[in-house]
């Protein structure tokens, strides 16, 4: 038997001046259901919260409602009130008469006490429909994996080894180190990047609590918040390496070529590789595309075979497949970092013809001196040293006709870095920089912008360029001085670019397998803007770094350590509590035509098979099944069971059917 | 039955609102205090698409004279996916309703995020009117029924 | 191939050669050019000045007859084609659009009918190879620029080639054997709507091409747009004037072909250009191979 | 004058010049990419990005007033390379259109030469370049201007001396006039 206690406040004036809550208490109190119902000024205060759990006891009630503010602001406050008094904190709802009804009303008092009355009305039918719920359980796996080994994903693991959990690195490459390894220095500092990212590889690679996992992608996450399986295709290296001492002897042998990526395509490196002098780990991979005899292979032939030759060790083996290895853990963190746009989409640019018109990247790697000009800084075409040089700014960024809509937040700052340096390495080469904006709000941002200016003389021009092309040796920039007003054309030497951060090409494929979003360019969706920034809207995955944005080394680093917090904490726990709302599947009428498994968003549904008697016999026959860890409760498979199996608790078709029911009875 | 009259008809319209956007849409428009006519009774549900099409044929029959179904702007869902279901099946419930006769400006579905509280304010005044236009709901209603019952044992 | 041809207003005049090489070479590569009968003025370059509707009910007009015959129109004249290309475009985006445009024109024009550069046409429905196919000689040894203006390449939505780089007469010219160079200057515009009221502002816009023309070291200028040929040929009898020499032939993509299908330089009215054409058409085949096709 | 006082003068006019361009101007973020390719650029009085800033401003009379969108060529460049997908060319189109309209034409050679222009298409059908030249400089009273423009031609019997004249002529004014009405029925009311 149902005993519902209502519960309407006035709010102070905000609700009472309004509604007149005594009649709305008197409206209800014969309502089906309803064993006691009152009114007070404040339902949320220490009184009022007395008045219901004293209501509880004397009335004997078995479910509440109050009808005040938005629930989202105090329905957490009142299911603890009543379940200090022993009611379950599911036989309790709200109805919101403030929000949506004193203040979106105001001076309409007669229709809006109708209306409190109806949404009360609403809230006592779904209640008497409530069920008893019980939060559920699940343990946790006390160990964590970061996916990608830039700086956010070292620095992340670092943390987490530091706190004393299992972490283990997944990288692609055959190294970690990522997009800062290919920079040189480091803004507004100008420190040597290499110096301070080393150590850092180094002590990730000898952490006993950190586990390399590199040249290897991620290829299936199943599980859910501290219970992830995590399979992961270990890539066929070609060299064993547990043999391998990482001697070098195979690379300086090789006699197959390729572009060598981690140099932007600025020289060729060997078939048999490492990315840099630097790498961890330190041991070579064969890039079968370009090596000799895998080419010969394809042919029908088996040629070559040097590095196996030369190979003191033996670690060389042709024959060594792919791996895939499922891992569990019991978070996930993705360090995926970004790419850079490609500026051969610009027409108006040359479409990436002309040979020295170079990206930022590019240029980090020509200013390097373990780079492929030793640090020179020379054009690419014919490698003398540029005497102008124009860099042109917000290239793909802020441009949503073209290119990404966002600002790149990097470029400002990577360009006066890039811009100081050629001033530092070639004094009398002029550097001119057209900007729309110069966006510099770090510590010690602006002031290095400046010095760029007053002290390094890069002359900055502020307006866009319209068009580069190439006019015998060199390279003609057409722009506007907009604060002249004035058309400019500058004859440069080279041109470099600030491309655009954009996320890794396949973020996408890579948020669908971990199951998190991913915005309309393609960058990871954190759980909340200002207040959920590393976390996800999947429990137990979290970011770090430029996979969720455009982000600098500092706020990488800065959001790898928080993400690293949130793990720990997740880690600490030896269970889970897990919320009830969930779905559930009635295995009797559930024919098993599994509509409901490809419509989860968190593929907590799976099918799976039950033996049944039935008339004296036993009988096999598929049902599906909701695993209440991985369900987040948004009902996308009530609404496609045909049969009415799937419900979801707290929000079944009988609570909602009762709440519009109520709602049309008024009008009968 | 005082709503049945066409002059003084003030219709009642359900709104199912999603917990992550559109209620919390609704909650800012009382914050900001925007008004608007008392004609509308929201309906909280976890996602936009856990709205069973039944629910709001349900409603119909019961007589309500409008339904509002709203959520997260696609793309923009808590679930990730879930208002991409709701776009697709009410497409489709559109034009099934419309067959039944049930005028298409009874029935919505409407996008807004926790952040439109304007718009929550200016979606639902623009419904009441448009159904205050069109008249009370007299499609599908099993009270028409249930009347002439009411009636007959109240003599 | 049928097409209804718009020659438009240019051809019959300032572009002459334009009209008499069209008509040769699209007869002798099959193409069956049906003239408009009575057909009217484009309106550019001062309809669009004058009124939205203007601009469009003009050209509509001509392609309202084409639509009629069922044939798509072929239109060598670069601004020609732009502003029949907008009705085009404007009438299937818009039925409201559309209506008006009948009401106007009094005559039905459903969209149906395309309108289509010359070019484009070589290009695309007949292919550079299989002009080379037919071709009688090669015209290697002939460097030329190739220049394509404003109105083949721009605003997007009516381009028939690519809006930065584009390439059907590169890729027709180097299939016909001759080298092509490439220049910063393919869709720079020359000024050609401004020659006749702001003489000055044009021979500046024109004279920036020139000069780099003939720093590039081409033979050759060769383009599909009347204006700018008009412009940049009798131009630089004025930049000479005023400059010095200049003095570099610009040929209509027609007239080359023309040539390179054997025909006669007169009869293609390269004798009609103001910078002498016909010498430097001795530079072809200097080396003397491709011969008969 | 204050801003606000110069943009409440405006406003009417700003209304009918947003309504007839379609151009959202507030998209324009000035980062003057659409002055920097201007071919014209180097001759106008403002450059183009001042053009659109005075529309974003809503100060129209100022625009209208301007040389630079009479200079504008049409070739569209600005169009075709703004990274906000702001139709520039429009903007222009649309000033001149309404400045002609309302009497501020900075360039009466322009002016005059679409006007002649059209006239001769009024009356033939089809353009007629002599008459183009004498019309012309008939009415910007240089009589004797680019005739060096006309002669050459002539003698390199690129310029036809006899007209041709539409069969239909009747259909081609009508063609204009209603035209021309729906111009100006558009510029009076909506």
């Amino acid at each position: 038997m149902e005993r519902v206690g209502v519960f309407i406040c006035h709010c102070g004036s905000n609700i009472g001046a309004v509604v007149d809550c005594a009649k709305v208490a008197e409206n209800v109190r014969n309502y089906p259901g309803v064993a006691y119902s009152t009114d007070y000024k404040y339902m949320c205060s220490e009184p009022g919260q007395e008045m219901i759990q004293n209501a509880i006891k004397e009335h004997n009630l078995n479910r509440v409602v109050v009808a005040s503010c938005s629930p989202r602001m105090h329905e957490k406050t009142f299911r603890a009130c009543v379940e200090k008094v022993g009611l379950n904190p599911y036989m309790f709802e709200m109805a919101n008469i403030r929000e949506h009804c004193s203040w979106v009303h105001a001076g309409k008092n007669e229709e809006a006490t109708e209306k409190a009355t109806d949404l009360v009305k609403m809230a006592v039918s779904k209640v008497c429909k409530n069920e008893e719920l019980q939060k559920g359980h699940a343990p946790v796996t006390k160990r964590a994996l970061v996916v990608g080994g830039g700086i956010a994903g070292i620095q992340c693991a670092l943390d987490i080894a530091n706190n004393g959990y299992q972490v283990d690195i997944l990288e692609r490459t055959p190294s970690i180190g990522g997009k800062m390894s290919q920079i040189d220095k480091t803004f507004p500092t100008i420190d040597c990047s290499a110096c301070i990212l080393t150590p850092k590889m180094v002590e990730a690679s000898s952490h006993p609590n950190i586990n390399l996992i590199t040249y290897s992608e991620l290829e299936h996450v199943d599980g859910y918040v501290g219970n992830f399986e995590v399979t992961i295709r270990k890539k066929a290296r070609s060299v064993d390496i547990k043999k391998c001492t990482g001697c070098g002897t195979c690379m300086t042998k090789c006699p197959g070529k390729a572009d060598d990526e981690f140099n932007m395509n600025l020289r060729k490196r060997t078939a048999i590789y490492t990315p840099f002098p630097q790498a961890i780990p330190n041991k070579p991979v064969i890039d079968r595309v370009n090596c000799l005899k895998f080419k010969s292979r394809e042919n029908g032939k088996d040629v070559c075979g040097i590095c196996s030759k030369f190979c003191p060790t033996g670690a060389i083996d042709y024959e060594q497949v792919d791996e895939l290895v499922t891992e569990k853990y019991g978070a996930i963190v993705m360090a995926t970092g970004y790419e850079q746009f490609d500026h051969s989409i610009y027409g108006e640019y040359g479409y990436g013809k002309y040979p020295d018109v170079i990206s930022g990247l590019h240029f980090e790697r020509l200013v390097n001196a373990s780079g492929p000009t030793q640090g020179h800084i020379v054009r690419p075409s014919d490698h003398k040293e540029p005497k102008t040089v124009v860099m042109v700014k917000c290239v793909g960024s802020r441009d949503p006709e073209h290119g990404k809509s966002y600002c790149s937040r990097t470029c400002c700052m990577y360009t006066a870095k890039q811009a100081t340096m050629i001033r530092d390495h070639c004094p009398d080469t002029k550097v001119y920089v057209f900007y729309m904006d110069v966006r510099t709000p770090g510590k010690l941002y602006d002031e290095f912008y400046n010095r760029t200016r007053e002290e390094y003389g890069v002359e900055y021009v502020r307006g866009r360029v319209s068009k580069i092309y190439q006019d015998g040796e060199q390279l003609m920039v057409k722009g506007e001085d907009t604060l002249l007003g004035k058309q400019v054309e500058i004859a440069a030497d080279m041109v470099i670019l600030a491309n655009a951060m954009i996320p890794q090409t396949d973020s996408e494929k890579m948020a669908q397998i971990v199951g998190i979003g991913y915005d309309k360019d393609g960058w990871f969706t954190e759980s909340h803007p200002k207040l959920g920034p590393v976390e996800t809207h999947t429990a137990g995955v979290f970011l770090a770094g430029a996979c969720q944005g455009p982000k600098d080394i500092p706020d990488s680093v800065a959001q790898a350590g928080a993400a690293a917090v949130k793990v720990c904490a997740l880690l600490s726990k030896d269970q889970l509590e897990t919320e009830p709302t969930v779905s559930k599947v009635d295995t009797k009428i559930c024919s098993g035509c599994g509509l409901c498994v490809p419509v989860c968003p968190y593929k907590a549904i799976t099918l799976e098979t039950i033996q049944e008697r039935r008339a004296g016999k036993t009988i096999e026959r598929l049902v599906a099944n909701v695993n209440s860890s991985l369900c987040q409760g948004c009902g996308a498979c009530t609404v496609t069971c045909r049969s009415g199996a799937a419900n979801l608790k707290h929000f079944t078709n009988a609570q909602i059917l009762a709440e519009v029911d109520a709602l049309c009875q008024t009008i009968l | 039955m005082s709503n049945n009259s066409v002059e003084n008809f003030e219709p009642k319209i359900l709104v199912f609102a999603c917990n992550w956007c559109t209620y919390a849409g609704a909650d800012l428009a009382g914050t900001s205090r925007l008004q608007y006519p008392p004609n509308v009774r929201v309906l909280r549900v976890p996602c936009s698409c856990r709205v069973n099409p039944q629910f709001v044929i349900r409603a119909f029959q019961r007589g309500i004279d409008g339904v509002l179904v709203a959520g997260c702007h696609p793309g923009d869902c808590h679930y990730t996916t879930g208002n991409y279901y709701t776009r697709r099946r009410f497409l489709l419930i559109t034009r099934m309703m419309e067959y039944m006769g049930i005028d298409p400006k009874r029935f919505h579905t409407r996008w807004i995020s926790g952040a439109e509280g304007p718009k929550f304010q200016q979606v639902v005044t623009e419904m009441i009117e448009e159904v205050k236009a069109i008249g009370p709901n007299d499609k599908l209603r099993d009270d028409m029924k249930v009347e002439v019952k009411a009636v007959e044992t109240n003599e | 191939m049928d097409y209804a041809y718009y020659p438009g207003c240019s051809l019959e005049s300032t572009g002459i050669e334009f009209h008499m090489s069209t008509k040769a070479v699209a007869k002798a590569l099959g193409i069956n050019l049906v003239e408009i009968p009575d057909w009217n003025c484009c309106g550019a370059s001062s309809a669009h000045a004058r009124g939205h509707w203007l601009s469009l009910a003009l050209p509509a007009r001509n392609m309202a007859i084409a639509e009629a015959a069922g044939l798509d129109v072929a239109i060598p004249c670069a601004a020609c084609y732009s502003r029949s290309k907008q009705v085009e475009v404007e009438v299937n985006k818009s039925e409201e659009t559309k209506a008006k445009i009948e009401e106007i024109i009094g005559r039905p024009y459903t969209g149906k009918s395309k309108a289509r550069n010359l070019t484009d046409i070589f290009y695309r429905d007949l292919g550079p190879a299989a002009i080379a196919e037919k071709a009688k000689k090669s015209l290697k040894g002939l460097k030329v620029l190739t220049y394509y203006g404003c109105l083949m390449s721009r605003p997007p939505e009516l381009a028939c080639d690519d809006i930065e780089d584009p390439i059907s007469l590169d890729e027709i010219m180097t299939a016909l054997g001759a080298e092509v160079i490439p220049w910063g200057f393919k869709t720079e515009c020359c000024g050609g709507s401004l020659t006749a009221c702001r003489p000055q502002v044009g021979m500046d816009m024109t004279k920036r091409i020139m000069d780099a023309a003939k720093k590039s070291g081409a033979d050759c200028i060769v383009t599909a747009c009347p204006m700018c040929h008009s412009n940049l040929d009798m131009r630089q009898v004025q930049l000479s004037k005023a400059y010095g020499a200049y003095n570099v032939p610009v040929y209509f993509v027609t007239e080359l072909i023309g040539i390179a299908l054997g025909m006669s330089p007169k009869d293609l009215g390269i004798n009609r250009h103001f910078i002498p054409a016909e010498a430097t058409l001795t530079k072809i085949g200097k080396t003397s191979e491709g011969g008969e096709a | 004058m204050t801003l606000n006082e110069k943009q409440k003068q405006n406003e009417e006019l700003n209304r009918e010049f947003l309504r007839r361009s379609g151009v959202n101007v507030s998209k324009c973020y000035q980062c003057g990419k659409c002055s920097a390719g201007c071919p014209v650029g180097d001759h106008m009085d403002i450059p183009t990005n001042k053009v659109m800033r005075l529309a974003q401003m809503g100060l129209i009379e100022d625009a209208m007033k301007s040389h630079a969108i009479w200079l504008c060529a049409s070739c569209t460049t600005c169009t075709t390379r703004c990274p906000k997908g702001v139709d520039v060319a429009k903007v222009m189109e649309t000033l001149r259109i309404m400045a002609k309209e309302h009497g501020y034409v900075a360039e009466k050679n322009v002016d005059k030469f679409h006007s002649v222009w059209m006239g001769i298409i009024g009356t033939m059908g089809r353009m007629y370049e002599p008459g183009l030249i004498v019309g012309r400089n008939f009415s910007t009273g240089k009589l004797f201007q680019d005739t060096s423009f006309g002669i050459p031609y002539i003698a390199k019997q690129k310029l036809k001396l006899v007209p041709y004249k539409s069969g239909n002529m009747n259909e081609i004014k009508s063609l204009i006039a209603k035209a021309e009405a729906m111009d100006r029925e558009e510029r009076g009311n909506k």
